[in-house]
């Protein structure tokens, strides 16, 4: 294992305390394990909180700010944070209008964020929640606990924040947040795989001309593994499944080009260059294109795509104004 | 028996864990992420740290406590799910000094509800309710049959490696196993696993 | 060679068309090459341009924006562009008020943008320029051409290009450049080279456990290669250079952790952790600090560390808006 | 001589390059990086196809638009560097259908002061310089001397090809050599083999 690190026990804490010094006009830190809370406290305005395990960076600490999120919490590398970080966070960021909690679609996550809440409700804090589930590689069958929550989490932080800083209601910033997860879909694939920290060995492991299609962002395997393909090949694989799964035609739509952790910027460029191409010639309209690292998995190489459709009001709240670390609009 | 038993079960409980984290870890390592032994041994040394510093009668408390030192240092899945079992068996015995046989059945019974309210879960999904549940029915039936607290004991944890045994057949609806599929089948599950190793140490302590 | 490409030949031409179908509104692509110009060309400023090899993204095409850049030209990866290709865009870009050339210390760099310099004052255009020489890890001698230019030069792009905004003059804002590159120093390191894709093998090799020290961002060798230490160890020993090189006393600070490519944001917030702590404790105060991808050679894995010492005049150009795809203040 | 030889002469140094590219390449490996021998094939192949699309008497004319696509299409230090000389080379011959031997080192010299004035570079510091300076001066002694054309280009490469061995004892202050330091000694320069191996083609053309 080759990483710049101090000590495995440590990659957590160090990260929250780097990234809050290089954002103390953001960022605080409370002192209960990794949970940052904005700056400036913002009062009558809904709140919002999210989070899960570390290892996405920026997600979710990069995204606390004007227009976004009010509290991340942190677990340990790919391990959902416990409740009492999560509840810490939202008595912290809580206020009369309510709190609403963004949480990825797993398990782990799941439920504890709802231990968090139902311990905040008992306080008599207003909760409410919100579960993301833009992954389309894994089927909603039977045999699952539903779809993944990816990198369309971060359309669900810019809209539902957006919303929440013009001081809605907690049913509305909920209900707005819903439309984002009703409306995004994304898929993901790797040529090469992280390493946790504290595993020391990589999650898994790909032959040399080998890729994973419909990876997880904590490397979960996906539909399949097959032969590395070229960007174009590749690209329009992740596309017709996700086109497949909702109705984008004549729509707007919001399009994220997400890089796995260690991706080159030039190859997720080379990636838009074909999703822009397919996208047109479908008659599919791109509103807003972002290109970058929103939601990542350690080192891993590859990238996801989400497309995001819009509505005029989605539209508008995705451009409203945005002041995070990671994200400014 | 009273709270300082109760403790000493908590402690036998952990040692017990600590004992298994490798082979937990490892079955998880097959249908899950790897990481239920050492997920559950970090939960149990902060929860023995934590009990002997309690100045308290209350066994309620003692169980509460440990349900929210489970709940605050595991993590994942099962942090949540065992914490919730431990809070919600605490609360059953909420201002008691004494804990009967019957009691520690509705303490069972509480952590079954608590398991499947917070997991969304039922039995039949591959997950510690496979073993808890025929656990606590054994346990029932031998109580209305009058038998000692050990043989009631012993049917719990008689009941409990079936459910273990069980889970091996079947699919994963629930959980990180879930995205498995058919492949989840012919592998045992952690969770049932780490339950019935717990239920195994206090019948261990209670005959000892 | 395992990389998301579909032909070594076309990563250029497909990045740059990527980029700019990502942000049409911001970035127009010239008919010649792979050039870049702003989409609402301004007027009554000093027009910048800057540029080199690809394989540095999101530099240079992702500075170019209001407050910063007006052209950015990109050459073959890693070969800095032709002098033709930069005069179109400086004709392209030309104001009455001039244009400033923002060019990283490369021989080749330097001799292709004073031949379009050249081309264009031909063509009655005034024309003037700076060169970017930041990084400390090759000392200035009798045997080197002087120090190469790196991740500094962002802070160039930055704070020339906010003067450029208010309508200075071109002495002014090449003075002003000037006075970046004075007070700006750089350092950087790697533990996994990268791939020039038409090469199709690294450009260097590293064991399991040892790190080149002093990299540039084409992976030139820096000042040695020696055993993978803690990124703390890592940290001193590249500030060490740089705090040696100027200096910072009491003076107020911007900080920019810059990746290589495939460095997990996390590792960069744990090395800004004690970046952040060494500064404290020398009484150099940080007022802005940047962690993310900023000039990145392709998907190699290290980073670098740049210290600009501020005056209040930087201070206020460094604070004023820029609106750019990579970099929005 | 006319432009049509001209013409000629430069397609000859283009296959002469191709030829030489992967040595070029090879030397440029070690002590630079890689691409000398790649970027002047690139170029000359633009060349070739360039001057075949001239209509021109103008040798001036033709030299330049050779500069000029060297420029364009080269990149790096080399492409300014050999445009650059190209381009000078052909101001000297500006509007003139006929070239002199003695033209043709007034061709030399303007090109030698181009490379110096472009690369801030002068003799000895492990460069192109080191070939095209003593080339230079060989060929004026020669042509004193009253030798033929043949003998002169004959003293001329004599004199890059010593050049060539030159470079190899001297540290490169210049260019991306310069970053190895002392390391660079022992190694031919790049670009001045490719010089040499540009006047190796003009003596085999002329005496062919
Ligand atoms: N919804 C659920 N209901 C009941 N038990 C569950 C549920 N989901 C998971 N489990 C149990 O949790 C165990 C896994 O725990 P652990 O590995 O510590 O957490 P994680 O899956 O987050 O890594 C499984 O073996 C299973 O017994
Ligand atoms: N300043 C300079 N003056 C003269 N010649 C130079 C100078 N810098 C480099 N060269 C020549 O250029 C050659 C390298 O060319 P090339 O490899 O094509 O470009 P690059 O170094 O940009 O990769 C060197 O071998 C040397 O002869
Ligand atoms: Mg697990
Ligand atoms: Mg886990
Ligand atoms: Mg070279
Ligand atoms: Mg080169």
């Amino acid at each position: 294992m080759k990483k710049l690190i101090n000590a495995v026990d440590q990659v957590e804490n160090q990260m929250i305390s780097g990234m809050v010094k290089a954002y103390p006009h953001y960022l605080t830190k409370l002192n209960c394990g990794n949970v940052v809370v904005r700056t400036e406290k913002k009062s009558g305005k809904v709140a919002l909180i999210s989070g899960g395990g570390s290892g996405h960076e920026p997600a979710h600490g990069g995204y606390v700010g004007t227009g976004m999120l009010d509290a991340a919490v942190a677990g340990a590398v790919f391990t959902s944070p416990t409740p009492d970080q999560i509840y810490e966070g939202i008595k912290e960021i809580a206020t009369d209008k309510g709190v609403l909690m963004v949480i990825k679609n797993y398990t782990g996550d799941v439920m504890n964020f709802e231990m968090a809440r139902e311990m905040a409700e008992m306080e008599g804090i207003k909760v409410e929640q919100v579960i993301v589930n833009d992954d389309v590689a894994v089927d909603n069958s039977l045999y699952t606990v539903g779809r993944r929550g990816v990198a369309g989490t971060v359309f669900v932080h810019k809209i539902a924040g957006a919303l929440a800083e013009t001081g809605a209601d907690l049913e509305e910033v909920k209900e707005v947040a819903e439309d984002v997860i009703a409306n995004v879909r994304s898929m993901g694939m790797a040529i090469r795989p992280c390493t946790v920290p504290a595993a020391g060995v990589p999650g898994f492991e790909l032959k040399d001309d080998e890729m994973e299609v419909g990876i997880g962002i904590h490397g979960e395997p996906g539909t399949h593994r097959e032969t590395l393909k070229t960007a174009d090949e590749i690209t329009d694989m992740l596309l017709d499944k996700i086109l497949a799964d909702l109705d984008y035609s004549g729509a707007e739509t919001a399009v994220m080009i997400n890089g796995a952790g260690a991706t080159p910027l030039m190859e997720l460029f080379i990636i838009n260059n074909r999703v822009a191409d397919v996208l047109a010639e479908k008659g599919i309209k791109v509103y807003k294109t972002f290109v970058g690292e929103y939601m990542t998995s350690l080192e891993m190489e590859g990238f996801s795509i989400s497309i995001l459709r819009l509505n005029d009001r989605l539209k508008e709240l995705l451009d409203a104004p945005a002041d995070t670390p990671a994200f400014k609009a | 028996m009273d709270a300082k038993k109760i403790t000493e079960i908590l402690h036998a409980l952990s040692s017990k864990i600590d004992k298994e984290k490798e082979f937990l870890t490892e079955l998880d390592n097959v249908i899950g992420d790897g990481d239920h032994g050492i997920n559950m041994a970090r939960g149990f040394k902060a929860v023995d740290a934590k009990i002997d510093t309690l100045e308290t009668e209350d066994i309620g408390e003692i169980l509460r406590t440990a349900g929210m030192t489970l709940v605050s240092t595991v993590g994942g899945a099962s942090g949540p799910l065992y914490g919730t079992a431990f809070m919600k068996a605490g609360m059953t015995m909420s201002k008691k000094t004494q804990i009967s046989l019957s009691d520690f059945l509705a303490c069972l019974n509480a952590a079954v509800e608590g398991v499947k309210m917070r997991g969304k879960s039922v039995q039949g999904e591959k997950t510690m309710l496979d073993a808890m549940i025929p656990a606590l029915e054994a346990m029932n039936k031998a109580i209305e049959q009058g038998l000692t607290s050990a043989d009631v004991l012993k049917c719990g944890t008689e009941a409990a490696r079936q459910g273990v045994e069980y889970t091996k057949t079947i699919i994963a609806t629930k959980g990180r196993a879930s995205y498995l599929g058919e492949r989840s089948i012919g592998h045992q599950d952690p969770g049932a696993t780490s339950f019935t190793n717990m239920l195994e140490a206090v019948y261990d302590y209670i005959t000892a």
